[in-house]
């Protein structure tokens, strides 16, 4: 579904990302662990088309998207949950939302987004609760859910969540990520999820990638990954 | 290192062609130095055209005892260093004969140093009474003396029984000059001021300095400024429902103003240069013939209404063509033939100079005039 | 040993967000300190709170039993404090030397008329400026970056220079805030000799990091924080073994 | 005539003005919104949209209200054309790079403005008369009434725009967070056309019904530009109410101090008090509190 | 066909090709990082790990030999640290002294897998008895083949201790259905079978999967014929990870390389240009998968050639030929290149099946001698020198016409060329 | 020849000796003064780059600073009756308190408010100027300010005002550049875009920034001084917030990040113009075009274009 080779990303002058090739598979779930700074969110930016200075391909389902809009990508189905959340705070929870469909906006379409949205508040009622409330003013957990709904507003294909858990309890972080893996059964979503709490994240994947400054060094099935000490010492935290 | 030897280079190079003189064809050169753009340009614009008109007309008769005139003209936006800057340039590199402008007062006053120490004579198209009063020796001006308008105004009220007047001006050297000048002539007349009101360049709205002079009990308003605020504050006097007369300066003499101001001109009273009212001149008068002659020569080649500054421009280089004939390519020897010219008739007026007085006009050259369904008239005592 | 660094009941919000609660907890001269917990527990908050980029909403930082927190921020590095950024704060507008050289800056007094009119004061203060900014680089291995420019080198090797700008200027107190992240093992290695070098000059460690190998291994005392609390404190062997802290980074399973 | 009537004419007279102010400023908040950059050409938006509607209407003689439709079109095209060739090509610009570039275009616009209507004032005729309405001693002219109300209308037109319609949810949303805003898929370089596009139309319309009170000529715009900048700022960068407010206020400080105080100190004593405003909250007037600190780490 | 892993085996070309990619910048970059030889190759030739974007871009990178894993005797071409590794195996130490190669979990994860496609693509499914001949010390063979065929669930006879008798036994009594062996062995434990007048209709066996060293398709149909089975080949070798490199399916066209795990490539032995595939060179394999022992472009000296192009099986992934000749056992004889195993093919053609035989190489006069011992059998030694006249002839005229060399021939009795030395096909005493 | 141009000193002298040799060349008594008045603008210029390229502070009232230095001299001198040489440090110390004191707030905005903050204190003086009609003449301006005696010699002739004004430009150059490569530049330059990194240095950022305004400011007064006593004449005009955006847009258009560039932006700017005059009516337009250009294809300014000596080399 989207294929990677030897992607390199500049930011000025900087390299920071360093020939990633990965690839995403229709309908699996896939982690990316990787510390502060290993250019995890440099990927997925590059691959929205944030950032300006690419080389190497991204394919997804086949079309070369380096060098395409952020609009036209979104467009074509990949959709972004961004790291801390990005959400459009003094608008409301409704508004959010309806601006997630911006790509497939139009006045015929206005049936199926009310619909979508019924959808969205299914799965996170407490949205539903809260629609005409400022996204500013939920709390760090719906603010996330928020982001999540958001992001699927644009039907998309493939969801990509950038460190969905930092700053939320674990209670919450589990309900999410419980959400998530109920979502991608009910519907044929692929996922691919950035975190750097890799237990949580590698818990839910079919494969993973480990990055580390702005490479890929490990890459595996979900056993694989858990059984490589490297990562259970460097991310796991335990021998 | 090298960065800094090629700038060098760059920068060397940039100037090289500044060395370059000019060189200098056989004729006469005058230089015009006019506020043709910038907000002063409703000055400076009719003033270029008419002293191209001019230079045209003379060479086409095959110039000044055969030798053609050329005009050098330079824009100085109404900024007084690029004005100095014109200036140097003219008479260091054009190397005129003569200058006429600035077209402002202000200008006027920051290049008067330099024709001094350069020896050139400059006839300038500003008002102000400073310009020429004291006297220096290589300026000269053609405009009517604010003072004399503030003087015709007085006298006018004087004579209607006016004494309680409320000034309103604007924040520009013309503004200024008239307001220092309707301040001081007042007690000679018996006026008193009773407010003192000023507004900046652009603004769009002076409701509240006539508000507040509508709480006096001022008889008539003096406006001294220049468009397009003189038809906003007749507009908004109308506005605010003030129905003492207002006097505008001689600045408003553009029938353009007239149109901007629309039903709010009517009854307006200035002083003004008999340019506007040609058809109410006795065909007697002496001026008569030259005001037909410009005004119809100037709406038929600019196809745009005629107003008293290009009048003083007119005025300047058909005195400088006298002096030219005279004298020929000699600077001492025009301002010296300019400082001795008697009647010579101009669009402002029939200029009288003498070494004590570089003005030549006295009040005389005014005439007031009014605005009556929309159209210039010469107001009967 | 006595505590160079403590503070009392520390407490910084950000609107509805508790950043660091109630925090307490005490840094002996000469020791390396590390403060770990997952991302948005406070860490780099109490790194600007002790540099007095922000101030605390409640509680007292003290630096050598004086009060911090009433600092102007920029006094700080005066008193003997340095700090590294986590997301690197080089000055991409100079040359690698002049980075270090603004590392002196606090040992240097030279007034903007003196340096305008290049005084002889001056410039006998601007040579030692520069040649201790020499020798702190070849100190940190990096003098090989001499006359190069930021642009030219390496995202990790500029972190390098941050820290040596850090260590350039002398202090009693360095602040790392995650001097490993993007290093790579080799240079993770030198970094940790680096750090124990720096150790050895009498300079006291606090540092913040995500690599948990490079902090069991160079650290003497680990403070936990999660949430802007403390949960766990104490030697590495003690803190690995913490129940709170494993729940803290193997998720919720561990937490019930 | 009491003080009181003095002190109405002063408040009408600052609303006319400041209203004029506030149209101006709105146009500078459209366009920061989107892209951060303070449009210095965007008094000669103003500029151009009475000179045109000059033209066509008086020069043309096209009815008034085509005339105005075609003028405000045009300014529209103007703004949307600059965008195209000045802003759209440049790649990561800094502030000051910007900043000039709409300087070069307001010079540009006053340089072409001039070249074609030359440096004459032009004036159009008030739409329905100068017949003074009297309130309470004061009076006010039709025109400001026409200006109060497509102030009004303006402000509506953009509360509902913003509100209800998806472009301008679209282009808030880029004004709150651009990056999230690409990240919907929303493609913000069409967002910074749409709002020059929109400032231009703004302030084509504002320089269409001002031109009966304030005349137009070609370098009308400066001023205007400048007041409109003030307000801008006063109201805090970007709010759009604030800009209506703190337009009219600049308009009554200048009215009030030219009537009470001094007319000749009147634009520093605005200036003073809108800088006093500035230190003591240095994000405007309006501005919410925010915690610009978290911003920065 | 039976496929064990569908999704990687029978993966598209193109994802295959992502895969590797993927896995190939991992490897260089943690080799990069970990390995100092490495480190300090890509550093001599200015090679940036981060350079490689497609799979030909490997050919920067110089080959590692099997002179660079005894320079790093014992560890240090190690890519993990010690406490990671779970198993060391050692390399049989023929050719030189032995080598330890480490794997950490997910190595002994990925070969059990590996081994597991090994079996399936010679059709052992659970229900099979296999019996696995291998040793299971040090050498990879017995563990390799052991866990995989647990995997599978197919049970599991360990039976390398015993010796060939016994083991005859237990195939018979076991019923084994399934040896895995070299296919020497195989070939003696047919014999050993005959001698205990074991016929093959008494045994289950049906399945043989043979490996560990190069044999020919002659001696694959004689082992199939003589044990009545249907063998498949596979390859593997302990410096890259032991059997489960590249294995047969029933087509019996060319070995698949589990190309998810390695890549491979032939080079001209001489000049070390890489050649296209259907060239025959020596294989070249890179690992991609291996964390604790990885190696980039190690030189197999096997003699072989790539195969593309679809198989019947499904299998996407390329075939190499089978491995009949190493590059360590090519003959060089006045400056010609041969290899034993063309000898041998001459032989089994002239005498209708492979004897057992030995190649003596010796100087005579400063021109290199080649003596051909063969055993001759009981039945056809006690036929009149007239036919062993003839088949030396033949052998002497077929050599000379293909290999452009004329050899002697010295037929010996059987047990002359000793067990011990059968594996060592060429006897070389120029140098001493 | 490269060690010798390396020091500030070195660099100084030789420019001074450039425009000397310059104005040798040059004939023309108008181009002296515009050589003249580009003196002035350098001076003003270069204070402007160490506030806006290297501390990264804007200003838009450099021309309050450039009015009050003349004013103050023009006053002093004319209305007081003051020697010069006492109305020289009395113009740069009046301007220099006046930006301390409104520096102390001004400084502590940000961007475009910072822009509005100082372009709002630019027009301030501008309408002092205008309204103190006893001592600054109003819009009319004044005139008759005395010329200039140094040593006894009346710098009467613009060839005697250039060889003053450029070594004064010189001393500016050589004050600037020891700012920038001292400490004190340094410190400049880490509080353009990191200023919370500057304070955990040890650099006072407020006081550093108030330093630089006042000394702007002070540069900027150092022109206003020269341009009094050379046009002789002072009106409001000049100093307009036209002046302090041209000011603004030299520094940028050179190339902010570095003082050559600013020098680079004042030259092409200030000789611009003359140059258009050839297209008369045009010449705004085509100014406004090249502006524009020059800010879309070069952002980062002129300073710096590689100029391909080698290849010219080459081709002879």
């Amino acid at each position: 579904m989207l294929s990677i080779q030897s992607l390199k990303s500049y930011y000025e002058s900087i390299c920071a990302l360093k020939s990633v090739s990965l690839h995403i598979k229709k309908g699996e779930i896939i982690t990316m662990i990787g510390g502060n700074g290993s250019g995890k969110s440099t990927l997925l930016n590059s691959i929205l088309g944030l950032v300006p200075r690419v080389t190497g391909t991204i394919q997804f389902e086949n079309k070369e998207i380096v060098g395409l809009a952020p609009s036209v990508i979104v467009k074509m189905g990949i959709s972004m949950v961004p790291e801390g959340r990005q959400l459009f705070y003094p608008m409301t929870v409704l508004d959010n939302l309806l601006l997630g469909t911006y790509s497939h906006y139009s006045m015929k379409e206005k049936k199926n987004i009310a619909q979508r949205v019924d959808w969205i508040f299914d799965i996170f009622p407490v949205l539903g609760e809260r629609k005409r409330q400022l996204a500013g003013t939920l709390s760090g957990g719906e603010q996330q859910m928020l982001s999540i709904a958001r992001a699927l507003m644009s039907k998309p294909k493939l969801l990509i969540l950038d460190e969905p858990s930092v700053g939320l309890a674990p209670k919450i972080i589990e309900n999410i990520f419980q959400t998530l893996v109920n979502l991608k059964e009910k519907t044929d979503l692929t996922i691919f999820l950035v975190e750097q709490n890799a237990k949580l994240g590698l818990d839910i994947c079919q494969r993973g990638y480990v990055i580390e400054t702005g490479q890929i060094i490990l890459s595996g099935s979900k056993d694989e990954l858990l059984n490589n000490k490297e990562v259970l010492r460097a991310y796991l935290g335990k021998e | 290192m090298k960065k800094f030897i090629a700038f060098l280079i760059v920068f060397v190079a940039f100037l090289i062609p500044l060395s370059i003189e000019a060189k200098d064809p056989k004729s006469y050169k005058i230089g015009g130095v006019f506020a043709i753009t910038g907000p002063a340009s409703w000055l400076g614009e009719p003033e270029r055209n008419t002293m191209m008109m001019v230079v045209d007309m003379i060479n086409a008769k095959g110039g000044i005892n055969g030798v053609p005139i050329e005009a050098v003209i330079e824009d100085t936006v109404g900024d007084e260093t690029k004005t100095v800057n014109a200036v140097k340039k003219l008479i260091n590199s054009d190397k005129v004969l003569a200058i006429i402008g600035p077209s402002r007062s202000g200008t006027t006053m920051a290049v008067i140093p330099i024709v001094e120490r350069a020896q050139t004579s400059l006839i300038s198209c500003a008002a102000a009474e400073t310009i020429i009063n004291p006297v220096k020796k290589w300026v000269f001006k053609t405009p009517q003396s604010d003072r004399d308008a503030v003087v015709r105004i007085y006298d006018y009220m004087v004579k209607h029984g006016i004494t309680r007047v409320a000034l309103i001006s604007g924040t520009t050297g013309f503004g200024n000059a008239g307001r220092g000048q309707l301040k001081d002539i007042a007690p000679e007349f018996g006026i008193k001021i009773i407010a003192d009101e000023t507004y900046g360049p652009q603004d769009t709205d002076m409701t509240p300095q006539l508000t507040k002079i509508r709480g006096t009990n001022a008889q008539a308003i003096v406006n001294w400024s220049i468009v397009p605020a003189q038809a906003i504050v007749a507009k908004n006097m109308v506005q605010l429902g003030i129905d003492i007369p207002l006097f505008q300066s001689h600045g408003f003499g553009n029938i353009k103003y007239v149109e901007a101001a629309g039903k709010a001109a009517e009854g307006i009273i200035f002083p003004a240069g008999r340019l506007l009212a040609v058809d109410t001149v006795p065909a007697s008068h002496p001026q008569k013939k030259v005001l037909v002659e410009y005004k119809t020569m100037y709406e038929k080649k600019f196809n745009d209404p005629v107003s008293t500054f290009g009048g003083h421009a007119w005025d300047a280089m058909w005195m400088v063509a006298e002096a030219l004939k005279k004298a020929g390519a000699d600077k001492e020897g025009i301002r010296a033939s300019i400082e001795t010219m008697k009647g010579f008739v101009g669009t402002g007026g029939v200029f009288n100079f003498s070494p004590t007085d570089h003005y030549g006009l006295t009040p005389d050259a005014f005439e007031m005039l009014t605005v009556k369904n929309g159209k210039f008239v010469v107001l009967q005592d | 040993m006595e505590r160079i660094l403590n503070t009392e009941n520390l407490t910084k919000h950000f609107g509805g967000l508790l950043a660091i609660s109630n925090l307490s907890f005490d840094v002996m001269q000469g020791s390396i300190t590390a403060i770990i917990g997952p991302n948005g527990a406070g860490k780099t908050t109490l790194f600007n709170l002790i540099s007095g980029l922000l101030k605390p909403d409640s509680g007292k930082i003290l630096y050598k039993e004086k009060r911090l927190d009433t600092k102007k921020h920029w006094e700080i590095p005066h008193m003997g404090i340095a700090r590294t950024f986590q997301n690197l704060r080089v000055f991409a507008n100079m040359t690698i030397t002049e980075n270090i050289m603004m590392g002196r800056y606090t040992h240097s007094s030279s007034g903007i008329f003196s340096c305008a009119l290049n005084l002889k004061r001056y410039r006998n203060e601007e040579r030692d400026i520069r040649e201790r900014a020499h020798y702190w680089m070849e100190f940190m291995n990096i003098d090989s970056l001499k006359g190069k420019k930021l642009k030219e080198i390496p995202f990790e090797k500029q972190r390098l220079v941050e820290i040596t700008r850090a260590v350039a200027s002398e202090p009693e107190l360095i602040l790392l805030d995650e001097p490993a992240a993007g290093l790579n093992v080799t240079e993770t290695k030198t970094l940790t000799d680096s750090i124990y070098k720096i150790r050895e000059l009498g300079t006291t460690i606090l540092i913040v990091e995500h690599d948990i190998d490079l902090v069991m291994e160079i650290s003497e005392r680990i403070i936990v924080l999660n949430f802007g609390e403390k949960i766990a404190e104490g030697p590495p062997k003690i803190v690995r073994n913490d129940e709170k802290v494993i729940a803290v980074y193997l998720g919720s399973e561990f937490a019930e | 005539m009491n003080f009181a009537s003095q002190l109405l004419q002063y408040t009408l007279s600052g609303i006319t003005i400041g209203s004029i102010y506030a149209m101006v400023a709105i146009g500078f908040n459209i366009i920061y919104n989107s892209t951060g950059i303070i449009n210095f050409a965007q008094g000669d938006f103003l500029m151009l949209g009475g000179m045109l509607v000059v033209y066509f209407h008086k020069t043309l003689h096209f009815p008034l209200l085509i005339a105005g439709f075609i003028a405000v079109l045009i300014v529209g095209g103007i703004g949307i054309g600059f965008e195209r060739l000045a802003i759209h090509p440049l790649k990561n610009p800094s502030v000051i790079t910007l900043i000039i570039i709409t300087i070069a275009a307001s010079i540009l616009f006053k340089g072409g403005a001039m070249f074609i209507w030359g440096k004459d004032s032009f004036y159009l005729a008030s739409f329905s008369g100068d017949e003074p309405i009297r309130l309470m001693g004061a009076t006010i002219l039709p025109q400001t009434l026409w200006i109060l109300a497509f102030l009004f209308l303006i402000v509506i037109a953009l509360m509902c725009f913003f509100r209800f319609t998806i472009i301008g949810k679209a282009m808030k949303a880029c004004a709150y967070n651009r990056k999230a805003a690409s990240i919907v898929g929303i493609n913000v370089n069409n967002m910074v056309l749409i709002s020059f596009a929109l400032s231009a139309l703004i302030g084509g319309l504002a320089g269409v019904i001002v031109t009966p009170i304030t005349l137009v000529d070609y370098d009308r715009g400066s001023l205007l530009g400048l007041k409109g900048f003030g307000a801008a700022i006063f109201g805090g960068l970007g709010n759009i109410g604030g800009a209506v407010a703190a337009g009219i206020i600049i308009g009554l400080l200048e009215s009030y101090s030219a009537g009470l105080l001094s007319s000749g100190y009147k634009d520093a004593v605005a200036l003073i008090i809108l800088l006093m405003v500035l230190f003591f909250r240095p994000g405007g007037i309006f501005a919410k509190k925010e915690v610009q600190i978290l911003k920065s780490f | 066909m039976l496929v064990w892993n569908e999704e990687f085996e029978k993966m598209n070309r193109n994802e295959l090709e992502q895969v590797q990619l993927e896995r190939l910048q991992e490897t260089l970059t943690r080799v990069y990082r970990r390995v100092a030889y490495y480190h300090n190759l890509f550093n001599e030739i200015g090679f940036d790990p981060l350079e490689i974007s497609k799979k030909s871009d490997l050919q920067k990178i110089p080959f590692t030999t099997k002179d660079t894993l005894r320079d790093a005797y014992p560890y240090d071409m190690f890519a993990v640290p010690l406490r990671e590794v779970v198993r060391m195996q050692s390399t049989a130490g023929t050719t030189g002294e032995a080598l330890i190669v480490g794997y950490t979990k997910n190595d002994i994860d990925h070969w059990t897998e590996l081994t597991a496609r090994v079996l399936t693509a010679g059709e052992v499914v659970k229900d099979d008895i296999v019996q696995i001949t291998f040793p299971y010390g040090l050498s990879t063979g017995g563990l390799g083949f052991h866990y995989g065929a647990e995997m599978i669930g197919a049970s599991v006879i360990p039976s390398s201790e015993a010796d060939i008798g016994k083991q005859a036994t237990i195939m018979r009594d076991y019923r084994t259905t399934v040896i895995i062996s070299a296919p020497t062995f195989a070939a003696q434990l047919a014999e050993t079978l005959d001698e205990k007048g074991i016929t093959p209709a008494e045994l289950s066996l049906s399945k043989g999967l043979f490996g560990a060293e190069p044999w020919s398709d002659a001696f694959r149909k004689e082992i199939e014929q003589k044990l009545s089975i249907s063998a498949t080949d596979n390859y593997g070798l302990t410096e890259i990870i032991g059997p489960g490199v590249s294995y047969e399916c029933n087509e019996k066209n060319g070995l698949h390389v589990s190309e998810d795990h390695f890549i491979p490539e032939i080079i001209d032995p001489d000049t070390g240009k890489t050649l296209p595939s259907g060239k025959k060179g020596e294989l070249v394999i890179s690992t991609i998968t291996k964390e604790a022992f990885p190696l980039i472009r190690y030189r197999t000296g096997d003699i072989t050639y790539l195969i593309e192009g679809d198989c019947p099986c499904g299998r996407t992934f390329v075939r190499m030929a089978r491995v009949s000749e190493r590059y360590d056992d090519m003959i060089i004889l006045n400056g010609q290149n041969m290899f034993p195993s063309q000898f041998e093919q001459i032989l089994t053609e002239v005498i209708g099946l492979t004897p057992t035989y030995q190649l003596v190489i010796d100087k005579a006069d400063n021109l290199d001698e080649l003596i051909i011992q063969v055993e001759v059998s009981s039945d056809f030694f006690s036929d009149e020198i007239k036919k062993l006249n003839q088949l030396e002839f033949h052998i002497i005229r077929d050599v000379k016409e293909r290999l452009d060399f004329v050899p002697k021939v010295k037929f010996v009795e059987p047990g002359t060329i000793e067990r011990k030395m059968k594996k060592k096909k060429v006897i070389d005493r120029r140098n001493k | 020849m490269k060690k010798l141009l390396k020091s500030s000193f070195s660099k100084s002298i030789f420019t001074f000796a450039i425009a000397v040799l310059l104005m040798t060349i040059i004939r023309n008594p108008y181009h002296v003064g515009i050589l003249i008045f580009l003196g002035m603008n350098l001076i003003i210029t270069m204070g402007l780059s160490l506030l806006m390229g290297y501390a990264g502070q804007i200003s838009l009232g450099q021309a309050a600073f450039f009015g009050l230095g003349a004013y103050t001299t023009g006053i002093l001198t004319t209305k007081l009756g003051l020697p010069i040489i006492t109305a020289f440090p009395l113009s740069i110390l009046l301007t220099v308190s006046i930006a301390f004191l409104v520096g102390i707030p001004t400084l502590r905005l940000r961007g475009h408010y910072l822009a509005m903050a100082t372009l709002g204190l630019g027009e301030i003086v501008h309408i002092v100027f205008n309204e103190l009609l006893s001592l600054t003449g109003g819009p009319s301006g004044f005139g008759n300010i005395p010329l200039i005696k140094i040593f006894g010699i009346e710098l009467d002739n613009d060839y005697k005002y250039f060889v003053f004004v450029w070594a004064i430009v010189a001393f500016i150059l050589f004050l600037s550049l020891n700012i920038i490569n001292s400490r004190m530049g340094r410190a400049l330059k880490s509080i353009h875009r990191e200023e919370n990194t500057a304070s955990t240095l040890g650099v006072n950022t407020s006081r550093l920034k108030l330093t630089i305004f006042v000394i702007s400011a002070g540069f900027a007064s150092m022109a206003g001084f020269l341009y009094a006593h050379y046009v002789t004449f002072l009106s409001p005009g000049t100093f307009s917030l036209r002046f302090s955006i041209l000011l603004v847009t030299m520094v940028a258009v050179g190339g902010m990040e570095n003082i050559w560039g600013a020098i680079t932006g004042t030259v092409v700017l200030t000789l611009l113009p003359e140059y258009l005059r050839f297209f008369k009516d045009f010449d705004i337009l085509i100014y406004g075009i090249i502006l524009m250009s020059i800010m879309i294809l070069r952002p980062e300014g002129l300073y710096g274009i590689k100029i391909p000596l080698k290849r010219l080399r080459n081709n002879s």
